[in-house]
Order: structure tokens, then sequence, then C-alpha cells
């Protein structure tokens, strides 16, 4: 589904990723994992066409993106679905607006479009907050909606930023077992960003752990607390000495 | 020596890095501006196209209907203010101040009217169009509506750059005609001049109108293109907002004042000094 | 209903304590009573009031009803003026670190010594210097806060607040965001302070590995009330469902997950 | 004609306006008791008026510049049929030193000082930076905002006196371009016609001006909620805020005619 060759970002002087070549299949969930500015969200939004590669190639669905000017994008990306890390909601529409948004500006049809965000609040677990403004809602709120608006348009790869960052355990496996159902449902290909290793590894099969701005490791998600790999095991068991740098 | 020479060359790399990020800023303006042009076509000049029917609407009450306010206060102010300095100087003079009225609504209607009413506009609505737009960019709305196929300018722009130009071609003339009112007021309550004498519009021409109109226009296409710029361009957090907004209050205000003088030293060259 | 009795003997005691926000209650009577010396987790869900409680105490928020003490005095009536002597007793540690972001870490570290310890600004830096090699952050003192990973500022919002040599540290969500190895860090250095300087240290904190490797005494915050309070191991060995569904991060349970 | 919808919206607006200036107010006489004694942290006053100041002169010259230039463009079809070149540098100078170089260079100073800011300590509030500095026993008002109140009186004055001198140079040589006058007969008209109080006139609006660009710029700043959103939309309240009141001032001076 998506296939990354060589993929280096650079963003003035600073080398943000070097050389990242990565692929996941489709149904696959990949997990990125990696210390705080390594590179992970940057990772992301190179594959959601966000931001484009300094060198390399981005391939999603047999399809070479690279260099595609926002036009030619807008069917590729009308596929991939996205959680922003801050949700991204747009703050002068309801949740109903929110949620629909992508099918509207498709030209759907009002009321097909009214069913779909019906159908997938409900998903989520909010129905009947239909009418809200997004500043009325909490924090783990606003990421489900984010999620709604992310699916709605039955999109193959969904990709999410920091499904979890600051909500408590409960909340956090809460939201993993909301991804989890909806993927199982839909078959959609996943990529998640999360700082919260121990939780992330419940969701996706497979992790990459990003590293001064390479993709270090990757391997099975269930055994990366024992990976080979002396940094990536000190990473993920958040032991005081090893060889991690930073 | 060499101390001096390399801190010499050290000022010039400087300089050199201020001046190509300026013409870099300077291009990515005029590119902000084609795309606007370039959206504007894409919404309206196609048939079929989708527009955001309500999205010019909501902008023309939020950049006109909401200024009147501020700009029916400060404007009048001014406009109060500078018949009074104006007739101070006259009668320090000549004594004479049966022609500061003439004078006056020569200079209003090809000036101060569209320019000053500019100002303010650049004040509100360039802060405002930057803050939202800025504070839509750095929590990723921007790239959210990217993800839906939406390209920002379209969406974001091309009804403010719309709403801009209407309204501050309906605030200026608006703008001019507070401040002639406000100017007669004070010449009359402070000077006792006439308001038959005041409000004399025989010297007014035609070329005044249409050079205040000119410039009327001129300002509300460059105020929302230059704050929106400055709001795509916003990074980080809400710092990166209050630079935006910073940067937009700046830009536009400028904006104003030099297109001011362009557009008044061409008129003068091109009438020959009989403006 | 004011619970009776004079000054309590423990340090801090908030003694039925009552706050809503726009007409929704958030804490509803809550008691809890901090020993000196001790590291006290307060845990709970998002939203359940675990960092306003904290805020009460430094003056940040005000309480509706109750009572609160601090070391012997009540302090919930003290005006902006009076908490600022309570405010060179107990630091606290924000959330997101608070550096000022127009200093370098060594000028944040010194303000505070410069202000209060009244040292001259080249001293204070030298002082800041080393308080900054403590939390290990030797070679980024010239650095500003923007060019730091998030771990990195909160040690140095550590050795700002220590420079005031606070008798109570409150840690607001210390851990939060943080990657696993950077978060063991903060612990230590919770775990160095208390035990080396003697510092009470109040963590509000959902991170359930810090929870069980330092905590002295956890405080659990359920519907505005402490719901239930203990060491970590009478925690763990507790029969109460809604508890257990909590230190074990399980989705399905009896616990009402308002922020959800 | 007027409907009850217009009569609650100006009601709402009516309250709304008179809470911030109340708020603006009571931030005035915080300011004033932190003045009582005037312990002023030295180093955060030094960096203020270096940044306020500097940041500034080049805008403040360019707008000085065309402001002067424009004086004389507009007075040029009145003194072309006077034929009055010695009259040009007069009106020039006189409209700018009383009104259009105060104001001018006032609003330019309000965007790039007074909403820079805004932003920075609405940037300090949202990210709790300011409840950082209450943690540490440091009264917000005395260590942040009284240095800045004061930079900010101080360099619109020292600007206004810059400005005032670059416009007339600018008088000076647009006159030369598009009139052709001389230098020296400019100079001379500036010299012959205009008084100390003229310029003085526009300097102490100047100190007026800045007091009120920083404190209104001050207040909202520090009353930001909702993060970056809130950053942004603070900016745009102080700006429009520190325009009308610069313009108000401007009004009550004139009369005055200090």
């Amino acid at each position: 589904m998506i296939q990354l060759h060589d993929v280096g970002v650079r963003f003035g002087a600073r080398q943000v990723l070097d050389a990242v070549t990565l692929s996941v299949p489709r149904g696959g969930r990949l997990g990125v994992i990696g210390p705080a500015a390594a590179g992970k969200s940057v990772l992301v939004k190179v594959i959601a066409g966000l931001v484009a590669p300094t060198t390399g190639r981005l391939v999603i669905d047999g399809i070479d993106v690279t260099g595609f000017s926002e036009e030619r994008l807008a069917p590729v990306r009308a596929r991939i679905g996205m959680l922003f890390q801050n949700y991204a909601l747009y703050d002068f529409l309801s949740v109903e607006g929110n949620v629909g948004f992508p099918l509207v500006r498709r030209g759907e049809p009002a009321d097909r479009v009214a069913t779909r965000v019906r159908d997938r609040l409900r998903a989520v677990g909010l129905a009947g907050s239909e009418a809200k403004l997004p500043s009325q809602l909490s924090g783990g709120m606003k990421k489900r909606v984010g999620i709604a608006r992310a699916t709605i348009a039955a999109p193959e790869l969904v990709l999410y930023d920091e499904p979890t960052a600051g909500l408590d355990p409960v909340t956090t496996s809460k939201m993993y077992d909301l991804l989890r159902a909806d993927h199982e449902r839909s078959g959609a290909t996943a990529i998640a960003v999360s700082s919260d290793v121990a939780a992330l590894i419940t969701f996706v099969d497979t992790v990459v752990f990003v590293y001064q701005g390479r993709a270090h490791y990757q391997g099975p998600a269930a055994t990366v607390a024992d990976a080979p790999d002396p940094v990536v095991r000190q990473f993920v068991r958040g032991a005081l000495d090893g060889p991690l740098v930073g | 020596m060499k101390l001096v020479i390399d801190s010499l060359f050290g000022r010039i790399t400087a300089i050199g890095v201020y001046v190509v990020g300026g013409v870099r800023a300077t291009f990515e303006l005029w590119m902000v501006f084609v795309g606007t042009i370039a959206g504007i076509w894409r919404m309206y000049g196609r048939r079929g196209a989708s527009r955001p029917t309500g999205a010019l609407v909501e902008q023309l009450h939020i950049i006109g209907n909401r200024s009147l306010l501020f700009i029916t206060v400060t404007i009048g102010f001014i406009g109060m203010v500078m018949i009074y300095q104006a007739c101070l100087q006259f009668s320090r003079s000549i004594g004479d101040l049966s022609q500061v009225g003439v004078q006056f609504v020569r200079l209003i209607i090809s000036d101060f009217g569209p320019t000053l009413t500019a100002m303010m506009l650049a004040t509100r609505v360039g802060a405002g169009i930057a803050a939202e737009i800025g504070s839509m960019k750095v929590t990723e709305q921007v790239d959210a509506l990217r993800m839906s196929g939406v390209l920002p300018v379209d969406y974001l722009l091309v009804p403010r750059f719309l709403a801009s130009i209407i309204m501050t071609l309906a605030l200026s003339i608006l703008g001019a005609a507070i401040m002639y009112g406000a100017g007669g007021l004070t010449a009359y309550l402070s000077f006792g001049v006439n308001p038959r004498i005041f409000f004399d519009l025989s010297f007014v021409q035609p070329r005044h109108v249409i050079l205040g109109l000119l410039k009327a226009l001129a300002y509300g296409a460059a105020i929302p293109i230059v704050s929106g710029f400055c709001g795509l361009r916003a990074r980080g957090s809400s710092e990166g907002v209050g630079w935006a907004t910073t940067a937009a209050v700046v830009g536009s205000s400028f904006a104003v004042i030099s297109l001011d003088f362009f557009l008044s030293v061409g008129a003068l060259w091109l009438l020959k000094g009989d403006l | 209903m004011t619970a009776a009795g004079g000054a309590p003997r423990e340090l801090i005691v908030f003694r039925d304590v009552h706050k809503a926000f726009d007409g929704k209650p958030v804490l509803r009577g809550m008691n809890l009573a901090v020993t000196k010396g001790e590291i006290l987790f307060i845990i709970g869900t998002s939203g359940v009031g675990k960092s306003v409680t904290i805020k009460h105490l430094v003056g940040f928020l005000r309480i509706d009803s109750g009572e609160i003490w601090f070391d012997g005095k009540r302090v919930d009536q003290l005006d902006e003026r009076g908490f600022y002597a309570v405010r060179r007793r107990v630091g606290m540690v924000f959330q997101n670190a608070t550096l000022f972001d127009s200093m370098t870490l060594a000028e944040n570290v010194a303000l505070p010594l410069r202000k209060h310890k009244k040292l001259r600004h080249t001293s204070a830096l030298a002082e800041a210097m080393g308080r900054l090699e403590q939390v290990y952050l030797t070679g980024f003192t010239d650095r500003y806060p923007a060019e730091l990973s998030d771990g990195m500022r909160k040690r140095a919002a550590i050795a700002r607040t220590l420079t005031m040599e606070p008798e109570v540290v409150l840690f607001d969500e210390p851990t939060t965001g943080l990657d696993p190895v950077n978060a063991r860090r903060i612990d230590r250095l919770i775990l160095e302070l208390s035990r080396s300087l003697g510092v009470t240290a109040v963590v509000v904190s959902h991170d359930l590995t810090s929870i069980f490797s330092i905590a002295d005494r956890v405080a659990f915050l359920y519907q505005g009330q402490v719901h239930a309070v203990g060491t970590p191991d009478q925690l763990r060995a507790s029969a109460d469902p809604i508890l257990q569904q909590f230190i074990q991060g399980q989705s399905s349970g009896p616990m009402e997950t308002p922020g959800f | 004609m007027i409907g009850e919808r217009t009569v609650t919206l100006v009601g709402t607006r009516a309250v709304a306006v008179s809470r911030e200036v109340g708020g603006i107010t009571i931030l005035f006489g915080q300011i004033l008791r932190a003045l009582l004694p005037p312990r002023i942290d030295g180093r955060e006053l030094v960096k203020n008026l270096h940044k306020m100041g500097n940041r500034s002169v080049p805008i403040v010259a360019l707008t000085a510049f065309f402001a002067g230039g424009l004086m004389v463009v507009q007075s040029a079809p009145f003194v072309k049929r006077l034929d009055a070149t010695s009259l040009a540098g007069w009106a020039a100078g006189y409209a700018v030193l009383r009104e259009v170089g105060p104001i001018l260079i006032a609003l330019m100073f309000s965007g790039r000082v007074g909403a820079n800011n805004t932003a920075e300590l609405g940037t300090m509030t949202v990210t709790e930076q300011l409840d950082g500095l209450r943690a540490l026993a440091i009264d917000p008002i005395r260590y942040l905002i009284v240095p800045r109140v004061v930079s900010m009186m101080v360099m619109l004055v020292c600007l206004t006196v810059i400005g005032d001198l670059v416009a007339l140079v600018g008088a000076a040589i647009v006159a030369k371009a598009v009139l052709n006058i001389e230098f020296g007969i400019m100079y001379g008209s500036f010299t012959e016609n205009l008084t100390p109080h003229d310029f003085l006139h526009g300097v102490y609006k100047s100190l007026a001006f800045g007091w009120a660009i920083a404190v209104t710029s001050c207040y909202f700043g520090v009353t930001v909620r909702g993060g970056a959103v809130g950053v942004g939309r603070a900016v745009n309240a102080a700006v429009v805020a520190a325009a009308v009141s610069v313009m108000l001032i401007d009004f009550f001076l004139t009369y005055l005619n200090v």
C-alpha cells in the first residue's frame, strides 16, 4: 500500500529524515515510535503528502506521487484519512460540520452526508453531539471527532498522529479498543505514531523505531521489548543506562 | 586588519541573507496574489465550480459591518483634529478661513478618506485575517483542509479578498463622508466657519474621485493578500500566530502608506502637477 | 459542613474542599493530608481535578468552600500578596515546564536567584550552571528552551524550582508526553530530591510506571473525592473494582470516564 | 427602523467595551502601585529598550519618509496655484510635526512593538509562563509589565523625534523631485515658519500615545485565553484598542493645544 524509497527531508540546514525506506502492506498496521523530535510526525506528514520529501520517492498503492502538485494529490488524498496530533478540528464548524466536511467538499448530497455523519458519530460513541462546537469538547472527545472525520470517507489508509497523548490509562485503552474495532470492520491500512509504546503495541502488528532521522529498526510489535537492537530495547523498557543518545 | 575584513564580511553576509529573505518573501507574496486571482477563476469563472455560498457574505459582514463603529469613531476624531489644525494654520497665516473647506474636500476625496480608512482597516481587518488563518495554520487545520482536497488559498483567501475589496471601497466612501462632516462641524463650532461656505463642492473634479477610488481598490486588494500571506507563513504555536498577526499589521499598514505614496506621485506626474 | 478542630499536624491538609467551574462541580468535599518528607501521588482520570487540587495550594485557583492548611496555617483565605510567602516555600513544576523562552536555561535558573537571594547577575549565572549540572544538563546551559526536548525542559524547570530551596515541590504531570527513557529520568530526579534533600513531593500523574516505582503513598481521585489512599502495595492489594480498573488500565469496568 | 436586535447588539457591545476599559484601568492602577517604590528590573528594562527601539527604526524611518513626501505631494497643487514655493516647507512641516508624524509613527509603533508585546505576553500567558513567575514568588506586573510600559513610552518619544527629522528630509527630497524646489528654500521655509511649539506639541502627544499603546498592549497580552487562537484575537483587539485610544488622545490634546 505504502512504499518509501530512500526518503530524506531537510528543513533549512536540518536533516529531519534521512534515507528512510519503508513499506506497509495493504491492511497492515504500523506503529511509529522513537524519541522526541526524531522525525516521527514528519514521517507521517510525508506519507500524507503534506510535506514533500527533499530526496527519495513515495509510492502510494502503486502510484509514484513524488513531486505531485496539490491538485494532482487531491484524488490520492481522498483515499487517506488523518487524525492530527492536536485534532485540527475546524473551530468555526460544529461537530457535524467537521465530520461531514470531507464528503461535502466532494459534492455528496446533504442527506447522504447527514446519514454518514450520524453513523460515524455513533461508531465513536458521540451520537447526540452533532451541534456542539469543538471548544465545548474534552480532549478525548475531540480525538474521537477527529477519528470520525478521518474515517468518514472510507479511506484505505488512516494515519494517526499521537492518538492517545495526554490521556489517562483507562481512556487510552478505550481509544485503542475503538481503533481496533474500526479497522477490523473496514480492513483499512493504519499507521500510528505514539510515545506511549506499551499501549501502542496492543494495536499495531509492526513497529518502526525512528532514531536520529533514520528508520533505525523495524520488527514485529509483540516482541519489540526484546528486540535484538540494544537502543530499541533501552527505549522501550525505559532503562536509564544504555547507548541511547538524547 | 583581518578582523576588520572578517567582521565586514560577516556584515555583508548578514545583509545578503536579509536581502535574499526579502526577495523570496516578495516572490512568495506575489505567488499568493496570483494564486488568489487563479482561485477566483477556479471558483467563479467556471461553470459548475464549487462555490461556498455564504462564505463571501460572512466575510462581507466580518470585514464591513463589524468595522463600522471602529471606522466611524477613529475617522470622525481624526477628521475633527485635522480641520482644527488646518483652521489654526490658516488663521495664523492667511487669516481667511473660506478656503479651508474647498481645499479639505479635495484632499479627503483623493487621499485622506481612503488612506486613513485603509490604515484603520489594515489594523483591524489585517490583524483579524492573519490571526484567523495563522491559528488555523499552527493548529494544522490548514493541513486538514489539504487532506480533504481543498486548496487553502481558494477556501480561505478568495472570500476575504473579494469581501475586502468591496468593503474597503464602501467604507472609504463612508469614511470620507464622516471626515468631511466632522470637519465641517468643527470648523463651525470652533472657528465659526459658515457650513454653506465650508461644504462647497464646486472644486471637486472627477479625477479626484477616480484617484480616491483607485487607491481604495488597491488598499482593499493589498490588505488581505499581505495578511493572508503572513497567516499562511505562521509556524510553531501561539508565538507563531502572534508573529503572523504583528507582521500583518505592520505589513499591511506599510503597504497602504507606500501604495498611497506611489499612486499619489504617479497621479501628480500623470496630470502634470494639476492634481 | 466545615471540619472542626484547630491546626492539623500534617504539613498540608485539604479539608472538605469544594470547587466548581461554570457550575460544573470538580471537587466535591475532597479531604487529603500530606506528611512531611513523603512522595505523594495524586492519580485519577483526565478532568477529575488533580491539577486543580494542587493549584489551590499556591493560590492560582480559589476554592469555593472548605479549608486548606499549610504548616499549621490556613492559606485558602490569603490574598495574592499573602500567597507570595507561601510560594517561596512551595515550589511548582508545571506540566509544560513554563521556562521563559526569551532566556537561556542558565538565565532561567538564575532569575529566582537574582530576585530572592539578591545575587548579582554573574554570580547567579555561575550558581545556575551548578544547579543545571545536578539535573544532568551540563553543556546545555546556553541553549534556549525551544531548542531542547520536553524531557530536558522539565529537568531545567525542576532545577529552577529548587533554587528557591522549597520545602514542598508540586509536580503537575511530570512524565506526560515523554518517551519511556525521559520519563524514568524524571522519576529518578524526584526520588533523589526527596531522599537527599528531604523535600516533600506532591506529584499529579497517571503514569502507572512512575506510581509503582517511586511513590510513598498514592491518593486516587474519583468523582471529586479521594476514593482511596494508601501505599502502592496497599492499592495493588485493594479489592475496589474502580481502583483496580484504573491501575490496570482496562477499558471495560465500572469506572465512569466523562472525559472520554 | 432600529430593531430590537440592534439595540441588544449595541448593548452587549457597550458592556464588552466598558469591561475592557475597566480592566485596563485596573491594570494601570496596578502598574502605578508597582512603581512605588520604583524598583524596576534593570536587565528587563535595558533588554526591552534595546529590542523595542532598534526593531522599529527602519519601519518608522520609511513611514516617516513617505509621510513627509506625501504632505508635499498633497500641498503641491495649492503651492503651484499660488506660486508660493516658500510655503511648501511650511505646509508640509506643520502637518508632519503636529499631526501626521506622531500619529503615523504611533500607529506603526503600535503595529510593530505594541502588537509584538501583546503576542509575547499572550504566549507567556497561554503557556503558563506568567504563572511560572508567580510560582517563583516574582510579581509579573513588577517584573514584566513595568519595564515594558516605561520602555514603550521612552522609545516612542525617541522614535517620533527621529521620525520628524526623517519626514522633513523626505519632504525636502520629494519637493526637489516633484516641484523642483531647492533644498535651501525648503530649509528656509522650515526654519522661518515652524516654531518649537509645533515640534513639542507632537512630542507631548507621542508620550501620551506611548502610554496608551503600552497599557492596552500589556492588558490584552495578560488576559489571553484559549491557546494560539486566543493570542491572535488578543493581538487584533490590542491594535484596534490602541488605534482608538491614539485617535481619542489626539483629539483631546489637540483641543488643549499643549
